[in-house]
């Protein structure tokens, strides 16, 4: 049986990302996941200069999801390359690193020195990030301002090249075209949408930031709809997220068109579920009789 | 840290609201340390998502049991007080930084400060110092008498002081309030309770000079240092509770 | 204790209306609420010609909510007013109709209809409903459609005109102000947000139409966010949906800054909720010591 | 039509995956007819929304019992499927419309056709019509007789025929293919099964000119006409099952 994927340049063993914020750099997780029987991990959002992130509180619970507002906390790129990377760089298995930036010029300084880094196959561009005032949503919901970035960094960045699109925007299948037409290897969607919670018996808002990004199992029919229109108009790999808890719900994403998944916020309610949609996904191959991972289309 | 199926063998309620619940494994319990804490699943319950820290309130290697407070303040923790003997209940444990114990044979005269469910981690805390010699002082505070938890447990490893905010045991007020912080010569003070009593607490310690651990309760979601939800705003910036606490030297906090 | 609200010239007694689609045309409810102790009903969305709707199966259940694709299944507006209004017209409560339409000279025409009916004191104009190809997607999601649109109806309307808005787009808040520049008498909001369920062991998707409106308390922290953006950028009342289940979820809205909400989905899980929320904010504004429904609003 | 608190009187497992409740109310039930069924609320199960009609299997006034078969085949109904006496679960009903019956005194010779889960509704039908004085014919299908779903109920009140795909019971195949169908005289038929089997059997009732009522299971929210769901595309347009139905006469349906 044979679940690797390919996305641009970039080989996975199977279809399985965790996705950036919700699993650090993988060592968080080093005691619940074998990394040999994932696809890959991407990490969390790196920027060109450190950054505190938000204000506490940063996180709501929701009828099944959560609201974040984290802002990017992180240290910068450079402490990244010195500190981090040589910590993960020989986990056994791909290392894709999420970056954000405030202004095309960030974007592009970071998938530079990325760009150097021989165990980092590919980056995700996060242009959709709700949480930060100056954090990228202004390029992620207009094709022009997706475009301009995604050119920017396709010509500063050798490898492989995914952008990760917001759902929050009328019609995500136009972005996904400007991104894919400046040369983007692939789209991973969803990022968080847009959300609040308010505390009604204090009578103020929860999170420090009043809004923050809606993650967990109550998002997943938009991540699919959206995964579905999005995979139909580009020819790039698709990289569907949005609520995934199970192989089950894996296995959805890649039957509306995904070729490959990202595991979020069910990290924090078992925090080797990654490690269990791998295998889960193997077992319904063998159940449906398929060969390869690509089988998984509908009928 | 593992993620394990823990078993309840009792649960009580020790107030209206606040069940004591004794856990085991069919495996070996990991080592823990007093201050830190489990993330227990919530299944069974619509809506609820993600899992609820729980610190842990005793440990006891040679039966491989621990021991809970859950104080009932939403759906995740009723369902929990709900838990019956037999019961199984997922965890991954042991979660954060425990208290910082003295060191063999270092001159310690500790004073452990509770307030409302937080007197929970007390108890292992206060298990500990005994077992290095050291008798610890409780001051426990609660509203009423019947909100102050498990006082015959502290009364079994040590000397217990009481205040109560109606007067009804102890002396009336916050613990703040209570003579034995200013007669007591204490060189440690460990607290755990509401964030005004443990702001209070620390004022009075830094006015004193005295060392001083806290243990933070902020909102978390992973537990381990993943998503930064849980942060402190430190001396050193925002950093996670759950992975760098939840136990802080007063130290290191911006509190004023 | 006061909880009555205003909007254009409609008074309710308080704040609480059903959502349409999700309590047919109130009689089917007869058993189960006292309409006495309803603000309102919103019934069923209205076309100017029958229609039967998409086909079967319309309907998912997700994480904490559910998808329908019932395509606006209704006998047009000529029938409701014959045979549905004179049953409908003496209840002891406010009857909203909601109007649906696939051209602008549809929805005018409908509008004109009803202006007629003296117990109707008011429409919502869906100009977002996402199941139906043609049934005004195309005017929500812009400012120019949604304007073009409450424009012609407001000419044609002379009770209280509220425009339902789709949560769809990029910036609700342009749409918003374009239909309260318009003339609209209030905004209600959100409708469904577009999603899709596949059944993983058959491979296919579960909706005859793929796509369909989700709602349901999955969807309240989106509603949320965006009633209060909308509360915050427009003068008119707004009225808050989307996954009410409870008082405090109502309280929540009206936190947000709605003026009324709708009870939706809800509806099918407790067919007596529209009534218990109805009482539930009552106690909740005993328990802040309230005077007035207004009251409620952030510290 | 009622929201009430059925309590559980009984639950048994009658095969693998379906279990057999008797219920009872404080409150006295309200009538119900053959065909009519409940929604049930479905409590402690996350991500679980919506209630779960389920047919009513019998119902007895002087009692003040209902009895339900529910096949565990999600969530939902793996949640009913555990409850246990004394365990509460609310219901609103009745809902829909129920069979036709006979009116008093006419000649009337019915067969009952089932299958799997479906054969649920035809107990409660078949009480009634022996009240009416006609013994009702049953015909019950299944995967295997392991899958057959109470056939001694049904034996008390009716002649039994069975047919099993495997051939474990009764005649091999389904229940279009048992000789009875030709054999026997009747002018009334009443399905209720997958509907794979109902098309097959309403085929051969409709070359055979016999009366025939179906009950359909279509996939439903509401369950009381106000949502427009459940449709099922009838000739006189998309009708609610829940409400115009969920027995309907052929006549009416589209089937071909």
């Amino acid at each position: 049986m044979d679940l690797s994927v390919k996305i641009g340049t970039l080989q996975l063993r199977n279809p399985v990302l965790t996705a950036s914020g919700t699993f650090g750099y993988g060592t968080e997780y080093a005691d619940f996941v074998d990394f040999s029987r994932l696809g890959g991990i991407v990490v969390k959002g790196t920027t060109l200069h450190p950054r505190e992130g938000n204000p506490y509180p940063r996180m709501a619970e929701t009828p099944s999801g959560m609201l974040n507002a984290v802002g990017l906390q992180n240290k910068g790129a450079r402490y990244f390359i010195d500190h981090i990377y040589p910590a993960i760089c020989h986990l056994p298995t791909k290392i894709i690193v999420n970056v954000s930036g405030s202004s095309i010029d960030d974007y592009v300084a970071v998938a530079r020195m990325l760009d150097e880094l021989e165990h980092i196959p590919a980056i995700e561009l996060n242009i959709s990030c709700p949480n930060v005032k100056q954090g990228g949503m202004a390029f992620g919901v207009t094709p022009y301002g997706a475009s301009s970035v995604v050119r920017a960094v396709r010509n500063a960045y050798s490898k492989t090249l995914i952008v990760k699109l917001s759902p929050n925007v009328t019609d995500i299948v136009s972005i996904a075209r400007a991104v894919e037409e400046e040369g983007a290897d692939g789209v991973s969607l969803i990022n968080t949408l847009l959300g609040m919670a308010i505390d009604a018996e204090r009578r103020r808002p929860i999170l420090s930031t009043v809004t923050g990004g809606l993650s967990g199992p109550a998002v997943k029919p938009v991540a699919l709809r959206m995964v579905w229109q999005v995979a139909q108009a580009v020819s790039i790999p698709v990289i569907g997220m949005g609520g995934i808890c199970s192989a089950t719900d894996a296995v959805e994403f890649l039957l509306a068109g995904a070729t490959a998944v990202e595991i979020g916020t069910a990290n924090f309610v078992d925090p080797s579920v990654s490690e269990k949609v791998a295998d889960g996904i193997a077992d319904y191959m063998a159940r449906h009789n398929m060969e390869h991972v690509s089988d998984i289309t509908m009928l | 840290m593992k993620v394990l199926d823990l078993i309840v063998k009792e649960s009580c309620a020790v107030s209206a609201t606040s069940v004591r619940m004794v856990l085991t494994a069919h495996d070996t319990l990991p080592d823990m340390q007093p201050g830190q804490f489990v993330e227990l699943r919530i299944d069974d319950t619509p809506g609820v998502l993600l899992r609820r820290p729980i610190s842990i309130h005793d440990y006891d290697k040679e039966s491989n049991t621990l021991a809970l407070l859950v104080q009932r303040v939403g759906k995740g923790t009723a369902w929990l007080c709900s838990r019956q003997a037999g019961d199984v209940v997922n965890a991954v444990l042991p979660l954060g930084n425990g208290f910082t114990l003295p060191s063999e044979g270092a001159p310690c005269s500790p004073l452990l400060i509770g307030g409302g469910v937080g007197v929970a981690p007390l108890l292992f805390l206060g298990r500990e110092l005994c077992r290095r010699g050291i008798v610890p002082t409780f001051l426990l505070g609660a509203r009423t008498s019947k909100e102050l938890l498990c006082k015959d447990l502290f009364e079994s490893v040590g000397t217990v002081y009481v205040t109560t905010e109606v007067g009804d045991e102890g002396v009336k007020g916050f613990v703040t309030h209570h003579p034995v912080l200013s007669e007591g010569d204490f060189n440690a003070v460990y607290v755990c309770g509401p964030k005004p009593m443990m702001q209070a607490v620390v004022t009075m310690a830094r006015a004193g000079e005295v060392w001083c651990e806290v243990s933070l309760e902020n909102r978390m979601a992973c537990g381990i240092g993943a998503c930064l939800c849980c942060v402190e705003d430190t001396l050193s910036g925002n950093v996670c509770v759950c992975k760098e606490g939840p136990v802080f030297n007063i130290d290191r906090l911006k509190w004023t």
